[in-house]
Formats: C-alpha cells, structure tokens, sequence
C-alpha cells in the first residue's frame, strides 16, 4: 500500500480540477491506497456548503465528497490558513475536515509516496 | 466614453483584478465573473486591493456565478445582477476588456 | 444593437464558452442582433463533432451547435487555431491528407479577418477568456 | 528507477506536454525505465491525429507518437477526458455513433485506475501541469 | 476606420497567447484599421531582446515584432510600472517602444473601439 | 524522506511559487520551470517573496527555459540545470509536487 496525497488548489467551476483532482482521489480509494486529500489555496472553496451551479449549466460535482467516506477516504484536510484568508470557517463547509497548519501540510507531503497537485 | 471592464478569475492566484483596478477610470465599471466573482467577498485582502479602484468606480458580479458558488455575504459595494443586466451594461458602456 | 462576441476559452476544462453562450442567449433575448461569434485559441474546440458528455453533463459543443443552428448565427471558428487543434472540415481533412473530419455542424473555419470585420460592423465587441 | 510521468496541460496553447517530453527523453537517455506516461484533462489533446502544425513549427503530437512508438512506451490517455473532449478510439466511435475516430498510433484510452497502478508500480511519479 | 487596441499580458512561451495576440494586432493592420499595441503585466517580456526558444521547441514568435512597422504597425505601448516591477529597462528590448503610465493606459482603452486583452 | 517542488508558472501571475514556497521544508529542493523561470530574477517583488522559504533551500532553474525566455541576471541563490538534472533531481528526492 502507498500513501497517495492530493492537493485540491483551485476553485470548484471556473476550470475542470477540482472534477479532476476528486476523480484521482475515488481512483486511488478503489485501489484501496492510504489516501490524503487535501484542501489548499482557492480549492478550500470546493467544500464551500451550498454549491447550486444549475445556472452556469454545470453539475454539483462537489456533491460527491459527500460519499468519500463510503469509499474509505478519511483523512481530509484544508489548509487553515487558505480558509483564514477567505474568511471561511468549519461552519461554511458541507463535510468535517480537519484543519491543518502549514507544518503539518509539509509533514504530510513529505511522508507521501506520490503527491498530486490539481 | 466609458469601458466595462470584465474579470473573470479569482483574485487569490491571478492579478486580473488588480490589473483591471489599475487601469479603470472612475466613471468605468467592473463586472466579476465566473472565479472572479470571489472578489466580492467581505476579506482583509479583497479590501486592500478594492482600494486601490478610482472612487466612485461602479461594481457589479455575475449572480449566475455567485450563486453556483455558494458566495453569502458580498461585500456591500458589489451589486449581483444577472445576464440581461450583463447586456445592458455592455450596451450601456462604449467598449469592453476581458481580464483573465 | 449589433454584437459580436469572440470567445478563446476551452469547451471542457474552463468557462468562459458557458459564460459566452448564456451572454449570447441574454442578448438575443434584449432584441440585440449577434452579428458574428468568434472561436480563437482552445474555444475552437467547441466545434468538435466528436465529444462525448456524460449521460448527467451538458454536452456545450451540442448546446452551442444547436443554439447557432436554431438563430442562424455566423459561427466562425479560426481556421489557423483550428488546424493546430485536430479540427478539420472535410476540405481541411483532404488538403492536408487526414483521415477523417470532425467539425460539428453549424460552424465554419475561416481566418482572422473574420474577426476584424466584426469589430468593424459591430456596435460592442465582447470577449470571454479563461 | 522506474518513473511514471502524467501530462495535464493543453499541447497546442501550453507548455507541459513539451516540458514532459524532454523529461522523458532525459530519463530514457540516464538509463532508467519509464513504466507509463498519462495523459489526463486537457493532454488528452496530444492523442489527436488530426492536428496540422504550420510547416515551420513541430508538431508535438507527432513527435509525443514518434516517440511513444519508438521507444515502445505505455502511453495511455485517460478515457473519461478523451470522450469529453473528441478524443475517441475506433471502438469508442462505434459505441457512441460518431462518424470517426481520431485516436493517434501509439496512445490507447484507458481508465484512472491505470495512473494508480502506474504509482504503485513505480519509484517516481512527476507530473507536468499548465 | 476603428481604433483597435490589444493588451498582450502573458509571457511569450509558457502559453500560445502572446502569438494569438500577435496574429491578431497583423490581422488588423492588414485591414488597415488604427492599432495600438499595449505590452503590460507579463506581457513586456515578450518584447526582451535574444530569446532563444529552439531548446523549448518552439518557434521565436516575436521575432515578428521586428516586422511591425512594415505592416503600418506604429503605435506599439510598454506599461513602464510592468517593466519597473520586472527591472526591465528600454535596453533589454528587442525594439523601441512609447513608455506608458497607467493613466496613459486608461485613455488609450477608454478611446478605443475594441479593445482585446490576450 | 525530502520532495523537490517543481514550480511552473509565472510568479507575477499566479501563486504557485508562493504555495510552494510556504510548504517546502528545509531539505526539500525547488525546480523553476517554464513560466516559473521568471522568478529567477533580481528583483525587490521576487526577494520578498523568496524570503518566505525555510534557510538553506536549494533552488533551481531549467537552463532550457531561462535561455528561450534570454533571461540574464539571474539571482546568485538559484542554479542553472538542464533536464539531465531535473532527472537526477526527480531521483534524489523521495517524491515531487508539481505547482502550477
């Protein structure tokens, strides 16, 4: 088993990552791997409660964190200080997630096998 | 004469804003769309930048972003307006520029 | 008034030929003409007839196939950016020896002139990037 | 070591797909093995036969196939952003009723699942963004 | 005749816009329209002297720039704060052009017809 | 157990350089390429923000890319490679993050 970390950068409709980056993330829990998942930058706006995207003609992909449990995904970070600077708290958000420092991230991408920016 | 300046991404990884900030004269508008639209939140760092526009500059974001995105709490200079107004604004405003 | 909007975003990775068709949309809806859209850079992949959506995903090259069709816009994707990209019309596709077309019904390659005629003819020039 | 590299960005209007190239080239050329390259998002691009380069520029596409076949390298290209984009495979043609393939010599579509299997598979894994 | 003003903001190589920007200022020269060519953010180092992009793969795009005046191109804009912030000065570039200052800027875009940021 | 952070967009445009930057941890390396390069040289707005990485990491740039971009002056703390070495690099370092 390997630790497969991700770092979920960018905002949740302007561009296609966030899609992407959780799409690697069930990928990498099918194959039952010790999976990271963290929020960072403007991808903490990805777990922002209360997506409605209908009017901009996209689907709530982000409904879909909801089921990362299910597939085993539990260690889900955001960075605090990225939620900090966009005045964001655990109350604005549509799952628990552990909120972690800027040494802890680099812990975290220190200990990982591979690490995944999108 | 007056331009309506469209910016597009977020103002946390991309320097349209500021760019689009600088360059506009006071009687041009702003409008916030797609990521731009987080430019409208009420933040420290958003004030900042937001001083550095003319005075009197008018700014507008793009409801249909600001709501898939879930924004609550606009900061209270911005006014959320949706496509039609969007039109009318482009109508109203002799030219254009797409900040990106 | 008469409006042309030009249009240089990714179909699928950004946003801006979402946002360009809403504003499309918008402005017919305000009585105003649409002279001419303009595809540049990555939006001409807009014309691919080839994509494939998800069954629960808006498939925007259909929707912007469609939407030209129904109001007999001037759809003009630019051939330079277009031939770069792997989107060709049948004339393209024998020109240059390739087995297949796949421009998507309602657009046509043309060059940048396309372009600067529009601004030339139009009231408002608006463009949607990233 | 085994590396395994994954390509992101556009080939026609951004750097990566070059960048991860030359970085392909340079581990073949130090002796070391690279067990896949995948192409994901906007890469999926690279996998276009229908691409024409101006007569004065090179055609990555070309050169990504060259290479790929060359040095018989595992080239796969991320099926879900391939459909999306009009990047399809003769089977894949067949199963949605579009009127061509365009699916360049040397790329086969395939699943996430195989980047996964390329990161437990491998000693080093890089990735080439925008 | 229109006044058509471009704003080339992105760097030469890392992305194909600073060579979209470019065909499209030709283009509208051919036509014969009143162009201004406004270099600014990143967009000043396309005009730097002695790229050398073969080892990147690519073509010198700018190269073109020398062609400009031959295509009745004359009105050709550096941002002098872009410079300024970059430490580039007039001797870096690869052809003369009229500094701007911002409020210089704002009156070229307000007087424009069309005006296209690449 | 160290990572070599591969940063390749512009720092003027982006905040990639700066992610890294506050992630990297002292034994970690950092590899400029593409647009990134730009942050290579001698300027106020670059020292500022290169004054945030931890001591005593090493940065890099890609010689292929500075030389397209005919950057000269670079600032004496990053070194020039080529992709010999971006190899070697990716090797030495137990895993990579790509910032762009």
């Amino acid at each position: 088993m390997k630790t497969l970390t991700f770092l979920a950068r960018q905002a949740p409709f302007g561009s296609s990552s966030a899609k992407a980056c959780l799409d690697m993330v069930l990928a990498s829990a099918v194959f039952e791997q010790q999976v990271n998942y963290v929020f960072m930058d403007d991808g903490v706006w990805q777990l922002v409660r209360g997506h409605a995207p209908e009017g901009i003609g996209a689907k709530n992909v982000m409904a879909a964190l909801q089921a990362l449990e299910l597939y085993g995904v539990e260690h889900i970070y955001a960075l605090e200080e990225s939620l900090t600077e966009r005045q964001l708290t655990q109350a604005h958000l549509q799952i628990p997630v552990r909120l972690c420092s800027r040494a802890e991230l680099s812990a975290l991408v220190q200990s990982s096998d591979v690490v995944t920016a999108l | 004469m007056s331009t309506l300046h469209i910016v597009s991404t977020s103002p946390f990884d991309s320097n349209a804003l500021l760019s689009a900030l600088k360059t506009a004269s006071q009687d041009d508008a702003i409008l916030l769309i797609q990521n731009g639209v987080y430019a409208a939140i009420e933040a420290p760092h958003m004030s900042v930048m937001m001083a550095l526009a003319p005075s009197g500059l008018r700014m507008y974001a793009l409801a249909e972003d600001v709501d898939a995105r879930a924004l609550h709490g606009l900061t209270q200079h911005i006014t959320k307006i949706g496509y039609s107004d969007f039109v009318t604004l482009v109508c109203e405003h002799h030219n254009s520029v797409s900040w990106n | 008034m008469i409006i042309s909007v030009m249009v240089t975003g990714s179909p699928v990775s950004q946003q801006a030929a979402q946002s360009a068709l809403s504003f499309c949309e918008a402005a017919l809806c305000a009585g105003h003409q649409i002279y001419r859209v303009f595809f540049y850079e990555d939006a001409v992949y807009v014309g691919s007839a080839l994509s494939v959506s998800p069954q629960d995903e808006r498939n925007l090259n259909a929707a912007w196939s469609e939407f030209v069709q129904r109001h007999q816009l001037d759809a003009v994707i630019c051939v330079a950016s277009a031939l770069k990209r792997g989107i060709l019309n049948n004339s393209e596709a024998t020109r240059y020896q390739k087995p297949a077309a796949n421009l998507e019904a309602g657009f046509e390659l043309s060059g940048l002139g396309q372009w600067v005629d529009a601004c030339l003819n139009s009231d408002r020039v608006v463009s949607f990037g990233a």
